[in-house]
């Protein structure tokens, strides 16, 4: 790293690895003593050609290249690439199936929000939430542990159904669990929010304005803390939502501590669903018998659709083409990350590196998703 | 009777002089020790802390509880690879580590311990102005930091040595004039008020209670000198990397690692020495040492607390901080002090 | 109106323009004043003779509702929108490194996943995987793509 | 003095050097995709890998002693890793978290990931799993511990 | 019409607030660790949990639809020389471990449960050499180390 200070601008280089960067984010800046002049972010540095390789494999097989795109909040993109999938291949899922789907989906919401807000304190300089918020997300990994067989990257989903049933007694430990959770998330939420300095760090920094917000193609609790109540599943509900009751987050302060209290707020909200989905569980099977065993790698889709879910991040988006044989022809993904990641040369104009830093951690970056 | 006294009496047959002087050296020795054993113990102290609060174990594998943890860490930094960055500037590079270490070894000596059972007091040193050199020697500690930052010819490193001297300057001259207000208050008691000594003596009240407000200025100047979060700036690990230690490897960043808790630890020794009452409580003169011990550990346990709750501080909001807050404050707590000492409640 | 719009529905139910190439910006100029404020996707699909380029909008008045526009090329070329939306900027970029649509009129069109330099574009249906490509890295940590793996590796 | 015991001396010191080397590894904060969790994961309270005095995650590469390659390495970042790599300083080691590291995982037919770190810099341990849990990292680390004191039987 | 809320900011007595959050912390340390010490103690994982494949070659068809299922060519169909009338052509999968993913595809598709995965997680090893055999698949993880 050679440096010349003589010169008024510093050039300085963030990342790929950066303690601050989430990942492999690599950000070119431009300063003057701590003020940020220019960004300049560089992507890329987890491409794995995932798009790529989907078109090499069945339509049940491209699931696994899913769940390591926001490997945070895997449910959801299974989920994304189901509701593609099965539009796709005519395929429905049965009834119960929907309802467990619902219930994985936003477990997993939580699970990726904790994660979230602390690596968000550790931006920060707050060390011990962390440690209070993956132990919560401990207890939503060993649900998952319980119901799918893995803890991260569970492949639980498939196309037509899932694959384990629920029993009662994981409804009865998810019910556990939900019962001791919002006190323990109220416990880290005032830890965050009732300090003096946290405050200061993050109120009125990283403005987004609603028109800006939506031409850099921002969404998800980004956009929803700068007013616009854009949520899919009250838009264009899939699977239950719209049997579901509740409320969208939003708030018009539009800085940092809004993206934070609407995604503490987003939380409350899914735990309400999940306790409504648990009550209204039907039942049945959890397997459409069209896409069982050695069916599912026959499975035939022609024609192309875009469906949309609301992951963690925001609208995530599912692009598939298929040409009438067993593999997708093409698969594209909207990625909220990468939209999100776009705004950040816009907020980071003229603040200092400690509100860049503050910023980007605001973001709710993974770069799984972001580069592909 | 003091230790140093006792330890010159059995040394004796040297003659005066030269008893005094190897005494003088021998009990500087055991403060050394007494020093480096404190600081691994601290960061012992500090790991195991940090761990139950949020609620793990941490190490227990070396030795029972993990005691000898700190020992493998020391032992591993010395046989690393020691790395210097190309384009530095030789000496000071070397140097700085050593600044910062020889200056909190040489503050461990100015603290007056106070009694124990039979050994006596185990003060070092007499001096009539150890009040100033200590202050001196804590104003020498940010030297090294800087250099460390501005010679290792790194960015991160020249921006964390650049937020060191804003915060560094922000928070001096409302901590002198914290220890002003000491000062004049221990003079107005009739003790020499540059020693420390005499400033403990003076403490029938503890400080801290006559004096809330240098506490608390006291408390954030000694926080920030110490440089843990909230105010690790220059260090701020998730924007600078490691801030000015970045280039630093082996026993140079253990150097700089163990600063960091010996300055935590120094702080709260003279915190409890100028505001807590330092060696006094009830059977001072057999248990003097013992009431400075709880009264460190109360203040460093306050400290670990903070550290470990608060987000870091934006480097022009504590600036900004310094300036329009801890200066009038500790304005204010003067003129208090001064009308407390007219109207002799003291 | 000048151009002329195919409506169709697509297999999702949603509504569907296609256009030829030449008028796209003048429709999308439309449709942005109409209220298409949300550009949420641009995607292009190989189809050997020809790539086909496929934009997905949403209005956020009318809660978010899509609209589809297809639009398809022959020589690789097509008419930048990123004037009209600044999250296409980036998408187009994408699209560009991905698929080797030329977007003329962007105003910064460089590869955005992979390191400039890489050779040929990896979601076309001919991309030849087999030939195995590297990045080294110099002195200024740009990158450069080899053949050959270089020190580094 | 015997050889022997000058021996006897030297075997000790180094006894003495490898415990407090494998009871003392700082691992380099250097978070790479999925495993970067759990292995964030693993540092957190339910496994606790401070216990193993691996508690210090260094963001500095100086200071650091194991770099945990946690996600898929692919070619832009390769060169990357690799000077990290070099910056550290000796003894240094690397574990390969997870299929990605080991042999290119899931992404092993595409165009721009690496088919192994091990072809970049040298692994010590390799770690499989996809990701790997908390407890199987925790097992390759004690598997360094053992193989750092010579006593590694895998 | 969505059902929308929207959120207030909390408000907060300075300094007060900062001190709340150090007693909250401060607490915990009463609090028992919730750390399983791993090596010695071992989380109950549930029953679903896999990690690692199993085969049983006596069960195993040789029909190639787990090969066919993998998404990463992790399985290969290698013959083997074993008595087994339901397997005419003699040929079994072998798993490379150095891709393996987990995702239980092959598990699900069998149509005899020859193949199966259980919960054993400890493989870490100091050798890139993850390709298992199918008789190395039939047995643990400490007979194969040998």
């Amino acid at each position: 790293m050679e440096s010349n200070l003589t010169n008024r601008y510093i050039e300085l280089n963030m990342g790929p690895q950066h303690p601050s960067t989430h990942g492999v984010l690599r950000l070119k800046l431009t300063l003057d003593g701590e003020t940020v002049k220019k960004v300049e972010p560089v992507i890329g540095y987890l491409h794995r050609n995932a798009e790529k390789i989907c078109e090499l494999d069945f339509y049940c097989d491209a699931l696994i290249y899913f769940d390591r795109m926001d490997y945070v909040g895997a449910m959801n993109m299974e989920l994304g690439y189901l509701e593609a999938a099965e539009k796709l291949l005519n395929i429905e899922p049965p009834e119960r199936v929907k309802w467990i789907r619902v219930i994985m989906a936003e477990l997993n919401r939580i699970a990726s929000h904790l994660v979230w807000a602390g690596a968000f304190g550790l931006d920060l300089g707050m060390l011990t939430p962390f440690f209070y918020v993956f132990e919560e997300r401990e207890k939503i990994l060993n649900l998952f542990t319980e119901i799918t067989g893995s803890r991260q990257e569970t492949n639980y989903m498939s196309i037509g159904g899932v694959y384990q049933d629920f029993n009662d007694k994981i409804i009865f430990k998810i019910k556990e669990f939900l019962s001791e959770f919002p006190k323990k998330l109220d416990e880290v939420y005032n830890l965050f929010v009732k300090n003096d300095i946290f405050i200061s760090r993050t109120k009125n920094i990283g403005i987004l304005e609603p028109e800006v917000a939506l031409s850099y193609g921002v969404t998800g609790p980004m956009l929803r803390a700068s007013g616009i109540p854009y949520d899919v599943r009250k838009d264009e509900p899939y699977l239950v939502y719209d049997k579901i009751n509740f409320t969208v987050p939003i708030s018009k302060k539009k800085d940092v501590l809004a993206r934070f209290i609407v995604r503490f707020e987003e939380m409350r909200q899914s735990v309400k669903i999940i306790q409504q989905a648990l009550d209204k569980l039907p039942d049945g099977p959890f397997f459409n018998p069209k896409a069982k065993k050695s069916l599912m790698i026959r499975l035939r889709g022609e024609g192309d659709v875009y469906a949309r879910t609301e992951s963690t991040k925001g609208e995530f988006g599912v692009y598939i083409v298929g040409d009438g044989s067993v593999k997708p022809y093409r698969v594209h993904v909207r990625s909220p990350a990468f939209k999100n990641l776009s705004v950040l040369p816009y907020l980071s104009r003229d603040v200092l590196i400690a509100d860049m830093v503050a910023i980007s951690g605001s973001i709710d970056l993974v770069f799984g998703e972001v580069d592909r | 009777m003091s230790l140093l006294t006792r330890i010159a009496m059995i040394l004796s047959f040297l003659g005066h002089y030269p008893s005094y002087i190897l005494a003088y050296i021998i009990e500087t020795l055991i403060v050394i020790i007494f020093g480096t054993v404190v600081v691994a113990g601290m960061v012992y102290f500090f790991r195991k802390y940090m761990a139950r609060v949020q609620m793990r174990i941490g190490p227990n594998r070396v030795g029972k509880f993990g005691v000898l943890q700190v020992m493998a860490d020391g032992l591993k930094l010395i046989q690393k690879e020691s790395i210097m960055p190309q384009g530095r500037d030789d000496l000071p590079y070397k140097v700085a580590p050593l600044i910062i270490f020889i200056a909190l070894m040489m503050g461990f000596i100015f603290i007056p311990y106070g009694p124990l059972a039979w050994l006596g007091t185990l003060t070092v040193t007499h001096s009539d102005v150890s009040l100033v050199i200590l202050f001196a020697l804590i104003a020498i500690m940010p030297i090294g930091e800087l250099l460390s930052g501005i010679v290792s010819n790194n960015k991160y490193a020249v921006l964390g040595s650049l937020r060191g001297v804003a915060k560094d300057i922000s928070f001096e001259v409302p901590m002198m004039l914290s220890v002003l207000a000491i000062v004049m208050m221990a003079s107005a008691r009739g003790v020499s008020p540059l020693d420390i000594n005499g400033v403990v003596q003076a403490q029938n009240i503890p400080f801290a209670i006559l004096e809330p407000l240098g506490f608390f200025v006291f408390l954030i100047s000694m926080a920030a000198r110490a440089s843990y979060s909230p105010f690790d700036m220059g260090e701020s690990d998730s924007e600078l990397v490691t801030g000015n230690t970045t280039e630093y490897s082996g026993l140079r960043f253990g150097m700089f690692y163990l600063g960091l808790f010996g300055t935590i630890f120094l702080g709260s020794l003279i915190l409890s020495t100028l505001y807590l009452g330092g060696y006094n409580g009830p059977f001072e003169s057999y248990l003097g040492f013992i009431w400075l011990l709880i009264k460190t550990l109360v203040v460093v346990v306050i400290s670990l607390t903070i550290w470990l709750s608060m987000p870091r501080v934006r480097i022009d909001k504590f600036v900004t901080f310094g300036w329009k807050y801890l200066l009038p404050i500790s304005f204010i707590n003067l003129v208090i002090t001064g009308f407390i000492i007219l109207g002799g409640i003291s | 109106m000048a151009y002329e719009i195919k409506e169709e529905k697509g297999k999702d139910g949603r509504k569907v323009y296609r256009i030829d190439r030449d008028h796209l910006v003048e429709l999308m100029n439309d449709l942005k004043k109409e209220g298409y404020d949300h550009l949420t996707l641009i995607s292009a699909v190989d189809f050997r003779d020809r790539i086909e380029v496929v934009y997905h909008l949403e209005k956020s008045s009318d809660n978010f509702s899509m609209l589809v526009v297809k639009t398809e090329t022959k020589d690789n070329h097509m008419p930048s929108v990123a004037s009209l939306w600044e999250s296409a900027n980036w998408d187009e970029r994408e699209q560009y490194d991905m698929m080797g649509v030329i977007f003329d009129g962007h105003p910064d069109l460089r590869r955005i996943l992979l390191p400039e330099g890489w050779n040929g574009y990896p979601l076309r249906k001919d991309y030849d995987m087999s030939k195995v490509q590297y990045v080294n890295m110099d002195e200024e940590g740009n990158d450069y793509v080899s053949f050959d793996p270089g020190d580094g590796w | 003095m015997k050889t022997g015991d000058a021996g006897f001396i030297t075997t000790t010191l180094d006894k003495a050097m490898e415990w407090s080397r494998s009871n003392s590894i700082w691992p380099l904060t250097f978070g790479l995709a999925c495993c970067a969790i759990e292995m964030m994961a693993t540092q957190a309270s339910r496994l606790d890998i401070s216990r193993f005095g691996s508690e210090v995650f260094r963001n500095s590469p100086r200071q650091s002693d194991l770099m945990i390659v946690s996600g898929t390495v692919t070619k832009k970042m390769a060169p990357r890793l690799r000077r990290l790599y070099d910056e550290m300083p000796y003894p240094k080691y690397v574990i390969a978290m997870g299929v990605c590291v080991i042999q290119g995982g899931p992404y092993n037919q595409g165009y721009s990931v690496v088919l192994g770190v091990d072809r970049v810099v040298p692994v010590d341990v390799y770690v499989p799993g996809c990701p790997p849990t908390p407890e199987a990292l925790t097992n390759g680390i004690i598997l360094l511990q053992k193989k750092i004191r010579n006593e590694a039987d895998r | 019409m969505i059902d929308v809320k929207e959120v207030e900011e909390p408000k907060t007595i300075p300094i007060i607030g900062s001190i709340e959050g150090m007693y909250t912390v401060f607490k915990h340390l009463f609090q028992k660790p919730v750390t399983v010490q791993y090596p010695e103690h071992k989380e109950d994982q549930g029953d679903r949990f896999r990690f690692r494949i199993y085969l049983s070659t006596d069960d195993c068809v040789g029909c190639t639809l787990c090969e066919q299922v993998c998404p990463n060519l992790t399985i290969t169909m290698v013959s083997l020389d074993k008595e087994n009338p339901r397997n005419k052509r003699k040929i079994y999968p072998s798993v490379n471990f150095g891709t393996c993913t987990v995702c239980r595809n092959c598990e699900e598709i069998c149509p005899t449960d020859a193949i199966y995965l259980k919960d054993v997680f400890e493989t870490a090893r100091t050798k890139n050499s993850f390709f298992y055999s199918p008789t190395e698949l039939e047995k643990n993880e400490d007979e194969v180390r040998r």
